[in-house]
């Protein structure tokens, strides 16, 4: 008998404690080494989707993967969203570790009842017999002027489902590392890919040190101010954060990198440690992941809050065309609007 | 891509083997589907008896109280045995919700599969002992995931082949085109078997589909499709059988459509008068799958009384042990609310298993 | 050319101004009442979905519709929810007012592409220019002790969706009222029907005089706290208020009907004289609608709280099943728990 | 339900009426398929060869930074223009985002058609005008609006047929399904009408599909299938025609599949060299579908040269249309975002939409 309740795992065994290696890579590549990473480490990591075979995907992702790992490792599927999610919970019960492609957010809502009623719900409703390992990538949010459905803030619809990790790098380093730790986590990951950070550089250490799934990092200190964000926000808190310091005023920026597991920890520590916070993210607001750390952090800090916690974010809106996409998107001069606002004692 | 579709197309008729009457069909066996041999037979027709014997007494605790609800395949059964009985060990069975007599058929421990009916956890056994997939309810959803399986299987080189299960009315959900799509361009050792019981709770047939028939549906993939009579046992075995060898041989998936009829409501909570005729029902309970093989088995001496008696006690032993079960009542545990959500329980998992602990132990101390 | 960028709307002018019919109904009945009132009223409402016809819908709101208005009126469909949707989508566009049923919660998921992408946008897509006015009916939440995948509180997938209005009744009165605006509005509206409240009666006005959509009722006054709630949580704040009543605290509970549009007006005013409040509600609480509550009440609110507003709802975990369910659901001990929470000066 | 499915299996070849080389296939007139009549061909010519233009022009436009993005439909613009032509004033078009061509033929500005590319708003036409849909993105999820379309104009008894359009990759979504089930049931006058073109993006059709032909996946709905060559405008003309008389006349839904090519890359954003031979794409262009019908018409002397002139003369006047309009940049109005989000905006939105005025007039005032 094969087929095994706790699929085959990356074997750490064969991980030889070296100095890790480092390069400057952009996003899109940093997590095309993962993926060449974990396939190289355990048979069992399979990728597939539309068009990631001989294209390597439209954002060339997974480029290479088929030439280097053969048609069997990393395959194109017929063009079902449903089917291709619908298929990785299958081999994920029998002994693989699907990593699945959806090509871009708003065409992952086909498989939406796949994700929902089972890829969050199978370890539980068989009482921990049958785990999912496995990775469901969306490139995700706006910003590289798409058209409609190219750009959707998805996140809140998996962060509200029990079951499923939801994970957002917002540097290549992050998206090296925690895409290595979706593949290995015993848990289904919706890992969100920012689209315009696909081509942004930054130095990946490989294997990477850096704290896996859970962990928010403290990007930026500060003591006036704390910007919460995660995915295509974070470069644009540290924008303003940067623009803030030149007007003389400190702002810290937390990076939450994981959304489900939520870091209440690191994000408290950071905005008890400032008694103001603002939370930036793209997403349409109304019952959104920012919606929910606003409630958090006032429940669990209310105290040592001067000012309510305030949201920089979508409005509530179809995302819109590429020429007024400026709009809908959290920039500098907004969320300084929204510090101003915080209530500053004269 | 060869444009003949003959090979893919069911033939006019059903598969039948045995006629209502439980007479072999003349000229049956010359067919390209043989008859399956006696020994099969006659197992069979012990399955079939604890079957309909376990959804009478499953119908029954319903009633009592003791299950929630129960959607029972009484009319069904020889398509419930015939799924089972046609798989090796190493195999794959995708039951739906109607299919609680197949998973039992693999093996699985009836008070097992009836949990989720009775309230007591979602899925009460474990897929990977029988390999048998947990109970779909969302319709059709199950069947990508049966070539989930069947894929990984072939990657691996392994010989295993999945038995995936569906109603007439799910067949019109998406996930049904997606999964015999799937399955035909990854030629995954898949046999789709539909039965089709006219019904999808209220909805009729008709009103499901406009195709000549379900397994006509085939075609447009690529897979094989055939008809067989539901409530002939030997057809029944026969079909499925030689589909699943066909799969075990690399030929890919078949999908079979399995005439038969529900001969109860939906379920318990149905009124299944709202929107059919008694006479309708009359009518099926003539061609009742038991009664079929029974004569058959009978008429050809392959059984005599005293056979018939070890199966019927047989099938009173696992009702009275399905009834022992279900009048048993364990507390389900609390803590397993948020033990399962994830291998490790998150952070806020851990604060709020701790917030009923504390509910509990107040409770107590009262 | 018949087909019109507005279709038919309910022709207010056959409406007669006299006494309202009233009468004792279940919210089944009250919301088969708005159904037939509806479809005499104006043609152009056609109700459809799976077993509405001869079955009358597994909880008979559509009991007697295909008797009485025939075949082309309330009619079943094959089982498949995003041809459900999308067709009504379609029949939409083309001079319909169509009230679809999903028939539980989870199996509207198939239908979630159709929801997101076509009906929430049809509007926007089209500068105004292709308006749909639908329905889809979902029989939602749990406290019936249903199989899994029965018993979801999905409001949150649809209430983070920009271009759908959500409403959930708490009382048969409003169940009439709010499904008949539902099928007048020019919009779509997600109508969301607590399971556990098919079979509670109460009295019923016909026509309806009650506010509609995007109006929050204050169900019960009270001095010491708010109790925010919506659906089938309404009920249960209203027991919790009766039981601190008995303990001496005066609780406040606003009944929110529309989830979008939001009653930020009446909400922040009832809050606002309590000075602390509570949000009730069934879903999984991350990222749901109680979130947005809490963020979007304390952010116009901060300086009246006197305590961080708390959330009863439920875990984060999927559904349980039924002999597990009462653990999951808000109950009166829970919500006085979370009273006694508020930072109460002694 | 008859179980003889051989009326609704395509032909073993697709439908052709004229050859590669421009000439009238031998008895094919003699088919069910009576070639069109001469005047529509001659005007079918006109629509291609401003077809052809108003590609490359569009092509050329994203070169030069006017528009984000183009899939162009070159050398399928038999199939745009046939799509178009076969239809009465009050019926309906679902395009795809390739379909620009078939919208245009419906009398769909260009400018307007293509504002969604441009990146001006989402849809750029009215809809209601000329009964074209919005352009569809997100695949197959059309078909079900259009069942839904057709069947509204069913229940009042208006003689409305639909073209719902779709690709070879579309097939696959669950949404084909359920949508040509939907169309079945409820008898539906709605075409369906694949433009295979041999690619999803990079995916050819191999890994789409193992069944003999997309137009055989009409059986399993009980809707007729047929094949048609889709670079020959005639057949195209004959084979679409007489599938709306049929709708038109009650007949019900029924699948056209265009067997056609993908000359240039999925977009321009796209490298198809990736993933298919330069030597494919030559063979493709030899059956470009403006020569064949060019040669013909010229061969059969009811065209000359005159004639050619007026049609690239209406060429060009499109394209001089096209390219002013698109190299006029009007601002879209930021009102816009918060105007159709509802027919009546929330108390939210008006909020949101006061935000942006604030900002815009404080940088205004910088
Ligand atoms: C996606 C989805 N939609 C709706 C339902 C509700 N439902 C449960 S059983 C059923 C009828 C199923 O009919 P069929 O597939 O013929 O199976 P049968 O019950 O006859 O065995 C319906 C509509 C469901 N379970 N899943
Ligand atoms: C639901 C969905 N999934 C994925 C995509 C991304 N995508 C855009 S076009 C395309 C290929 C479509 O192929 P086909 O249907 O053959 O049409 P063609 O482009 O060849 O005209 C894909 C995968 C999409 N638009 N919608
Ligand atoms: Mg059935
Ligand atoms: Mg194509």
């Amino acid at each position: 008998m094969t087929a095994v309740a706790e699929p085959m795992t990356a074997s750490p065994a064969k991980r030889v404690e070296t100095e890790p290696e480092r390069g400057t890579l952009s996003m899109a590549q940093a997590l095309n080494r993962a993926l060449r990473d974990a396939m190289a480490e355990d048979p069992a990591v399979v990728v597939f989707g539309e068009d990631v075979g001989a294209l390597g995907g439209v954002f060339r992702v997974t480029d290479g993967l088929t030439a280097d790992f053969g048609e069997a490792r990393c395959f194109d599927t017929p063009l079902a969203e449903s089917g291709i999610v619908g298929m990785a919970v299958g081999m994920a019960m029998n002994g693989m570790r699907p990593v699945v492609e959806m090509q871009f957010d708003a065409f992952a809502y086909p498989a939406f009842e796949q994700i929902v009623s089972h890829v969050a719900k199978m370890r539980n409703r068989t009482r921990g017999r049958v785990a999912l390992p496995m990775v469901i990538r969306v490139p995700y949010a706006g910003g590289i002027g798409g058209v409609e459905h190219h750009c959707d803030s998805s996140e809140a619809y998996y962060a509200h489902t029990p079951g499923l990790h939801v994970l957002a790098p917002a540097t290549p380093a992050d998206a090296y590392t925690l895409l290595r730790a979706a593949i290995a986590s015993p848990d289904p990951v919706v890992f969100l890919e920012p689209k315009k950070l696909y081509w942004s550089k930054g130095e990946v250490e490989m294997p990477s040190r850096a704290p896996g799934i859970g962990s928010a990092v403290v990007r930026r200190h500060g003591t006036d101010a704390t910007l919460i964000a995660y995915g295509p926000a974070v470069p644009v808190a540290l924008d303003a954060a940067e623009a803030a310091a030149r007007e003389g005023r400190s702002l810290q920026v937390v990076d939450l990198r994981s959304i489900v597991p939520f870091d209440d920890e690191t994000v408290c520590a950071a905005v008890r440690s400032t008694g103001r916070a603002v939370v930036v993210a793209e997403a349409a607001g109304f019952a959104g992941v920012s919606a929910e750390i606003v409630a958090r952090v006032t429940e669990r800090c209310f105290n040592a809050l001067a000012a309510p916690i305030r949201r920089v974010g979508g409005f509530d809106i179809p995302y819109p065309p590429p020429k007024l996409e400026h709009f809908q998107l959290p920039g500098v001069d907004r969320i300084l609007d929204a510090v101003d606002d915080l209530q500053w004692e004269q | 891509m060869t444009r003949d579709p003959s090979h893919l197309l069911p033939a006019a008729e059903p598969v039948a083997l045995i006629d209502a009457d439980g007479r072999a069909i003349k000229g049956a066996d010359g067919t390209a589907y043989p008859a399956p041999d006696d020994a099969a037979l006659v197992k069979a027709l012990g399955a079939l008896l604890t079957a309909r014997r376990l959804n009478d007494q499953a119908y029954a605790l319903v009633r009592q109280g003791r299950l929630a609800v129960y959607p029972s395949s009484h009319g069904q059964e020889a398509c419930q045995v015939a799924a089972a009985q046609v798989l090796d060990e190493g195999d794959w069975l995708f039951p739906t919700y109607r299919d609680t007599v197949a998973a039992v058929g693999r093996g699985v421990d009836p008070v097992e599969a009836l949990s989720l009916l009775k309230g007591d956890w979602h899925c009460g056994y474990d897929p990977h002992e029988h390999h048998v997939a947990p109970h779909a309810t969302p319709l059709a959803t199950q069947l990508p995931h049966a070539v989930g399986v069947a894929h990984a299987a072939t990657l691996r080189g392994e010989p295993t082949v999945v038995m995936a299960m569906c109603g007439d009315g799910g067949t019109s959900e998406g996930d049904f085109h997606e999964a015999l799509n799937f399955a035909a361009v990854f030629h995954a050792p898949v046999v789709f078997f539909i039965q089709n019981n006219g019904y999808a709770i209220s909805v009729p047939l008709s009103r499901q589909t406009a195709a000549p028939s379900l397994a006509h549906k085939g075609v447009g993939y690529g897979v094989p499709g055939e008809r067989v009579d539901g409530n002939d046992m030997a057809a029944l075995l026969a079909v499925l059988g030689a589909a699943v060898a066909r799969a075990r041989a690399g030929g890919g998936p078949q999908l079979v459509e399995a005439l038969t009829y529900r001969m109860q409501a939906h379920t318990n909570a149905d009124d299944a008068t709202r929107y059919r005729d008694d006479a309708e029902v009359a009518a099926w309970v003539e061609r009742d799958p038991i009664t079929r093989l029974r004569t058959h088995l009978l008429d050809r001496g392959l059984i005599g009384p005293e056979q018939l008696q070890d199966f019927a006690a047989e099938a009173e032993r696992v009702a009275t042990h399905l009834r022992d079960g279900l009048n048993r009542d364990v507390e389900p545990d609390p803590a397993d609310l948020f033990a399962h959500v994830y291998a490790t329980p998150t952070p806020q998992l851990r604060e709020q298993a701790a917030l009923v602990a504390d509910e509990l132990s107040r409770e107590g101390a009262r």
